[in-house]
């Protein structure tokens, strides 16, 4: 009996292993003659944050079809995925695959700062260049990385600017700062809190690893009674954590970052949770964007009616702007070619001007207001902007 | 007493009965240093249950001291008191490694009492069934021996000698309870009448002054039970005491010298197997059946 | 703004998410005391209650518009009925599954940990595949907002609703452990399965109907979690850990111990949350934990269901 | 011919089929629920696993018609060549250990460097922590679910002692990360006992809890102190080990093969180390444990003292790893998840607890198979399949892989003697005896 059992498992074992090996390994290989570029996704596909990781996947995806739609480029690209989990564990043994690939010329990610830092040392030993979507630690840009780049500003420009916004229109005279005590988050928060210090108001400040329970952390929240609550971290718990605050009748004013930037906050807090709350990012949002429409349109037909998500116009950006590389380059197309020519492109994204300082950090990245009205995250404009006026 | 270390070492020379030697002997006469065991006002409660009601009883060097009594009235719960599985609420226990050291038993861990030199049996066999009958008996040769985990990783010299020893040790054990030729079997494997005698083994390797058989005989056949009768004498003549819980009164009365009975936690009788025999409140606990006790089999 | 201030507030706060551990932590418990094994996937249990609860409101909630009155308590209840049914399945099927192939072989007791660590992590992965790895809200079934107030603390009726159904249905398991003969099968089995046999208990039926038990529980405990905190593919790890604690705790086997290790574990987060940094509410929890076993070693109410320690 | 039973077997292979049609086809969400399952269940593609189903099932019927032939054919075989004989020869073992050791040294050259990482990050690290989580589990019998706690003490002992920038708080001096071996086995080593001391007195599953809580205390304790060991952004540029001897010099940089090979030699020594300690009176100290505790008290073993240093060993094994983690690459408290401990204690139990070739193997077989399906399937899936590995080999082996011979005879007399000794060793410490 036990060892008829055994052969049913074996064989089922051994059918699911050869149809998963079907499905793996059908590369689409252009057919018309053109030339095909392959790139590289490393990103967080496990685990988690996985969702993160889909959004960009999904942006990225997004701008191969498009590219691969389009007649007049003279080359196909081939993407090719590699799980780090955000772990930086998994990290190097995630980049050491698409480095090994040596038809790889250039990949986006990695996505989560943990991984790029764990990653990084062996893209630049390879002089692969790497573009992150996401990784926003401000550190990363200073650990003497070769090839890094990233199309999202550091926590410090984000921080600095809400904090000027919260003090200046939101005329805040005491804000409670909370973090997720990530990577992101604390970067976030304490680049935030510095400004606001500096500007004369009074910080409280907490840390609330992810959960799914904020009741009290609602409670705690509302004893303090501050006229801004600034979340850092992710919209599925600020989603949650309004949620907690709504029912307990919280009257100031919630501000979170572009982690929380995406449609899905509005969903699961609910409209009524969400109402009023402030969103900020240094990019412009995709689905509120009007020049952003097109990208929105082709991102839910490739993605099967998706709607672009957190990241995931800035890895169509970084994507796009790889593919500008290769089409200026030519015939000339190397890794040290592409990551040299990426230092000096300039190409207009959906979320911004993609153009880069010599430390790979991008130019001139403008923090942008949003907030919920009627359901909706409508911009408000650019914090400069905003504070002039 | 020496200091420990080498007390520990002496004792596993010459413990148990192959160190029949006169070191310990016993001052003869009613001197406290006579005793190898000593309990006095034992109470041990479980909830509203008293086990153990003030019981006192005393134990001769080279004594066979048998504890009998029904089911039930604290023959066990004795025992536990003497190895440390059981705490009493009241009372002491106090035990002679040596004729001049007295040590206090209440409080202290098994494995320390183990140390001190009391070895048990259990009622319900407790081998080690996965190890060969030879590690069954190694692990109590190896109680005493002083080699670190660094020593064994490393192998050195020391290590290896007191390893080989205690094997040696070990094969000695199992050639005096017969069992030298079912070293490499798994414990589980023996008869049930070898797996008692394996535990007599093991508990000599640990090499006790005293020795608490609980039921040895239990279980086991005539053919056997002649054997361990032979046995218990060569343990005792070795210089090691035995303290016996038995229901086989033909066993009993064959072996001990001295014969305790317990009846509701409390000692109803003291003395020779011949007094006992004829005391009538033995008599009297045994549900009146007034053979029972000489009838010879198991007295329910 | 102190700590007194805040105490009624944080106390009902923690008496919530507590009496969601409590019904989540009998799971836990239910199954110790009948096979001494601690059910790993019953976390993923939970969460396929909650899912299970969730399509079925949704699904009797076409519109857009909050009920009321009765219809919010039909919804409710439905919502409770169907979560615990998946529940009931998902731990029927992982008994048979992953467990009982095991328990024919006489597998070591670590086999059957591994063994829910791999079903549990085969649930999660399938059904974030399946229903996505978004957070999903529960809709409103019913206007949530401050019900009453208790010593100035708010009561809101979302606090209400899910402590009223846990209340309810611990009570109603005490009273099944208690009173009726699957209760005393249960009892039995716990305290001696070779002997229960010989009395005519039928262990296997015993088992199933333990898993079962366990599993409409979380399942139901699933679909009120969801109502409050959103329902996603991973959302039974943590509550499953914190559930676990409160049944040791309280003393694993014992069923008033996992309720009280269940409660005072919402009770000891909600306070330490507020006290310290709430990130350090975690390791608060776990000290007062390691805190209690040191003092008393077999948990709050020691001894395991009818077994002498 | 169609019996219930071959009935029965029918349904459980088309609903094997369609689970697998299930895991395999494609994803959905949670707005369209059941949109997924229909596009599995309902496509062309389902054809395929039915026919797979009734293959199986075909063939199950067909090795039950068999089976008697094939018994009396290996029962001949085995008359003809004992196989005690054949394998069980001190030559023997030595030889298929060289061989074992041969292809460990090979295959890092025949792959490529992802896979060497691998071997390094996932393999090697994890076989070694594998192996100290086999002391405390396997001989000692003692479920420590907070393992991965000791890993992260060596790893952030090592950025205290190395690296002047790597976290806020470091010594005032710097070492070659050589030197922090010792330190961190060390600190490791106490921080188990410290832990162990007061804990090993609980029974069993409270071990397992209180462990777990200290494993979630160390990582948010590593989380969130920012000051000290840099929060969640964690340590970056610890040095890499080095040898700078007279004459030797060698840095270890970020290829892995150098990794590997250091890796390989210590789990090597570590193993030999393990085996001595197995067959000395501690190892036969901690089988007693294993297999009654009170009998083991009885017979003169310290048990509580026996179980400190089994926790202890274990530990230090634990934090030895954390430096080589350390020097390899940048960490943070991410690296020291619950997931990440219970993965050591499923590598543990996967590959044959108590055996140190089981632990090793564990690890080679689960991390391989996680490396081999991070191409083959969808990498969002993995975990799917991984986890029905698991399941459907603790279903058919639940002894795992390499199981040691101590610990398979144990199982084997657990299933004949109804409910004998406590397979997770902690016996309850009851006061009632016999």
């Amino acid at each position: 009996m036990a060892r008829r059992k055994l052969l049913g498992a074996v064989a089922l074992a051994g059918v699911v292993a050869l149809t998963a090996a079907a499905c793996g390994s059908d590369d689409g290989s252009s057919s018309d003659g053109k030339k095909t570029i392959t790139i590289g996704f490393q990103g967080v596909l496990s685990g988690d944050n996985q969702q993160l990781g889909i959004n960009a996947l999904y942006g990225v995806e997004t701008a191969v079809a498009e590219a691969n739609a389009n007649a007049n480029l003279p080359f196909k690209i081939r993407l090719v995925q590699s799980d780090d989990a955000g772990s930086p564990d998994q990290g190097p043994t995630a980049a050491q695959k698409l480095i090994d690939n040596s038809g790889i010329l250039a990949v986006v990610g990695p996505m989560f700062s943990g991984a790029t830092k764990a990653s990084e040392p062996l893209y630049s030993q390879a002089g692969l260049l790497s573009v992150s979507p996401s990784a926003t630690n401000p550190a990363l840009t200073t650990l003497g990385f070769k090839t890094f780049y990233r199309v999202i500003a550091p926590d410090t420009v984000q921080g600095t600017a809400d904090a000027d916004y919260i003090a200046a229109v939101l005329k805040a005279k005491k804000v409670f700062s909370l973090d997720d005590k990530s990577d992101y988050g604390t970067g976030l928060s304490a680049a935030l809190e510095k400004e606001l210090k500096a500007r004369g108001a009074t910080v409280v400040h907490d840390g609330i690893n992810p959960t799914k329970n904020y009741t009290s952390e609602a409670t705690k929240i509302i004893a303090e009674n501050p006229d801004v609550l600034f979340y850092s971290g992710y919209y599925a718990e600020l989603a949650l954590l309004s949620k907690a605050l709504h029912d307990k009748g919280f009257k100031g004013v919630t501000v979170s970052g572009d982690g929380s930037l995406d449609a899905k906050y509005v969903e699961q807090a609910g409209a009524a949770a969400a109402e009023g709350t402030y969103l900020t990012c240094p990019c412009s949002d995709a689905n509120s964007d009007p020049n952003a429409a097109a990208f929105v349109e082709s991102y839910k037909k490739i993605n099967g009616g998706a709607r672009p998500g957190t990241y995931s116009g800035e890895a169509y950006d970084a994507t796009n702007a790889l593919i500008e590389v290769f089409k200026n380059l030519g015939d000339n197309l190397s890794r040290e070619s592409v990551a040299e020519a990426f230092g000096k492109v300039n190409y207009q994204g959906v979320t911004k001007l993609v153009k880069f300082q010599p430390n790979g950090e991008v130019e001139g990245a403008n923090d942008f207001i949003y907030r919920v009205k009627n359901g909706q995250i409508v911009v408000l404009g650019n914090t400069v902007d905003l504070i002039k006026s | 007493m020496p200091p420990r270390g080498r007390a520990s070492r002496k004792g596993h020379r010459m413990s148990a009965v192959a160190a029949a030697g006169p070191a310990d002997a016993g001052v003869p006469g009613g001197t406290p240093s006579d005793l190898v065991l000593e309990a006095r006002d034992l109470t041990l409660r479980f909830g509203g249950v008293t086990s153990l009601d003030g019981v006192s009883l005393r134990q001769r060097r080279g004594e066979i001291l048998a504890v009998i009594g029904p089911n039930g009235a604290g023959k066990t719960s004795l025992f536990n008191c003497f190895t440390g599985a059981y705490r009493p609420q009241q009372g002491s226990v106090t035990f002679w490694r040596t004729s001049r050291r007295p040590a206090r038993i209440v409080g202290r861990s098994p494995h320390a009492i183990t140390h001190l030199g009391i070895a048990r049996t259990f009622q319900n066999i407790r081998l080690f069934p996965a190890l060969s009958a030879l590690e069954n008996v190694q692990i109590g040769t190896e109680v005493r021996q002083r080699y670190g985990s660094l020593s064994a990783v490393l192998g050195l010299p020391g290590a290896r000698r007191q390893e080989r020893a205690g094997v040696s040790r070990a094969f000695e054990l199992l050639d005096l309870v017969g069992l030298s030729r079912r070293a490499h079997d798994l414990a589980s494997s023996l008869s049930h009448g070898e797996q008692r005698r394996l535990e007599i083994a093991r508990a000599l390797g640990t090499g006790p002054r005293l020795l608490l058989l609980d039921e040895p005989a239990a279980g086991t056949n005539p053919a056997e039970k002649r054997a361990l009768e032979a046995l218990i004498r060569r343990i005792a003549g070795g210089g090691v005491s035995v303290l016996l819980i038995e229901h086989d009164m033909r066993l009993v009365m064959s072996v001990a010298t001295t014969v305790v009975v317990l009846n509701f936690g409390r000692v109803i009788a003291h003395g020779t197997p011949a007094q006992v025999q004829r005391d009538p409140a033995v008599v009297e606990a045994y549900l009146g059946v007034e053979t029972g006790v000489d009838a010879g089999g198991e007295v329910r | 703004m102190g700590f007194a201030d805040q105490f009624w507030q944080l106390t009902v706060d923690g008496l919530m998410v507590g009496s969601l551990y409590a019904v989540i932590a009998l799971g836990y418990t239910l199954v110790y005391g009948v096979l001494q094994l601690i059910n790993f996937a019953h976390s993923e249990v939970f969460m396929l209650g909650a899912f299970g609860g969730l399509f079925a409101a949704r699904g009797l909630l076409p519109g857009g518009a909050t009920p009321s009155g009765p219809a919010s308590v039909g919804l409710v209840a439905a919502g409770l009925a169907v979560g615990a049914a998946c529940g009931a399945a998902a731990a029927f099927i992982l008994e048979r599954v992953a467990y009982r192939p095991l328990r024919r072989r006489s597998a070591p007791r670590l086999a059957y940990l591994i063994s829910a660590i791999g079903a549990s992590l085969f649930a999660v992965n399938l059904a974030g595949k399946e229903f996505g790895r978004q957070n999903v809200p529960v809709p409103d079934l019913f206007t949530n907002g401050t019900l009453f107030h208790v010593f100035g603390a708010q009561v809101s009726t979302q606090t209400v609703v899910v402590l009223g159904a846990a209340v309810v249905m611990l009570v109603l398991l005490d009273r099944l452990v208690a009173r009726t003969r699957l209760g005393q099968g249960i009892r039995a089995v716990a305290q001696d399965a070779d002997t229960a046999v010989l009395m005519g208990v039928n262990v296997e039926r015993v088992i199933i109907l333990t898993f079962v038990i366990g599993g409409l529980l979380a399942g139901a405990g699933g679909f009120l979690y969801a109502m409050t905190f959103n329902a996603s593919y991973n959302m039974g790890f943590v509550p499953g850990v914190k559930a676990f604690t409160a049944a040791v705790l309280g003393g694993i086997g014992n069923v008033r111990g996992a309720m009280l290790g269940g409660i005072l574990l919402g009770l000891v987060e909600s306070y330490g949350g507020y006290v310290f940094q709430a990130s350090y509410k975690d390791v608060i929890a776990f000290l007062v934990l390691v805190g209690i076993l040191m003092v008393r070693p077999s948990g709050l109410l020691g001894v395991r269901l009818g077994r002498a320690a | 011919m169609l019996t219930p039973a071959r009935l029965r077997q029918l349904w459980v292979c088309l609903a094997l089929g369609v689970l697998a049609a299930v895991v395999t086809g494609p994803g959905g969400d949670s707005a369209h629920p059941f949109r997924a399952l229909r596009r599995s269940v309902v496509d062309p593609r389902i054809g395929i696993f039915i026919g797979l189903a009734v293959g199986l099932w075909v063939l199950l019927i067909a090795v039950a018609r068999l089976r008697p032939l094939l018994a009396e054919v290996t029962a001949a075989a085995r008359a003809r060549r004992p196989v005690a004989a054949a394998l069980g020869g001190p030559h023997a073992t030595t030889g298929l250990n060289a061989v074992l050791l041969a292809a460990a040294i090979v295959a890092p050259l025949l792959v490529s460097t992802a896979a060497q990482q691998s071997m390094v990050n996932d393999i090697g690290i994890y076989a070694l922590l594998a192996l100290g989580l086999n002391v405390v589990v396997g001989y000692a019998g003692l479920l420590d679910l907070g393992y991965i706690a000791f890993f992260a003490i060596g790893a952030y002992v090592t950025a205290y002692f190395s690296s002047s920038s790597a976290m806020p708080w470091h010594a005032p001096f710097v070492i070659n990360p050589f030197f922090v071996f010792p330190i961190a086995l060390l600190i490791a080593a106490l921080a188990g006992v410290i832990l162990g001391a007061p804990t090993l007195r609980l029974r069993g599953d409270y071990l397992a809890i209180v462990t777990l809580g200290f494993g979630e205390i160390i990582q948010l304790l590593a989380n969130n102190s920012d000051e000290v060991t840099n929060g969640s952004r964690g340590v970056f540029g610890v040095p890499h080990l080095s040898v700078d001897l007279p004459g030797i010099h060698y840095r270890w940089g970020i290829d892995p093969l150098p990794y590997y090979y250091l890796l390989l030699g210590i789990v090597v020594v570590v193993m030999i180390a393990f085996g001595r300690l197995e067959r000395s009176r501690i190892g036969r100290a901690w089988a007693a444990i294993r297999e009654d505790e009170i009998a083991a008290e009885a017979t003169g073993v310290p048990t509580l003292r026996m179980k400190l240093l089994a926790f202890a060993i274990g530990a230090s094994v634990s934090g030895f790893a954390g430096v080589l983690l350390a020097t390899k690459q940048f960490f943070n408290p991410q690296s020291f998840s619950l997931q990440s401990s219970f993965l050591v204690v499923a590598i543990v139990i996967f590959g044959g607890m108590g055996s140190r070739l089981g632990a090793v193997t564990g690890a080679v077989v689960l991390q391989g198979l996680a490396f081999y399906l991070r191409d083959k399937v969808p990498p969002t899936d993995r975990y799917i399949y991984f986890g029905a590995v698991i399941v459907v080999m603790m279903i058919f082996r639940p002894q795992g892989l390499v199981p040691s011979r101590r610990r398979r005879r144990e199982i084997e007399l657990a299933g004949t003697t109804a409910g004998a000794s406590d397979q997770l060793g902690a016996a309850p410490i009851g006061r009632t005896i016999t």
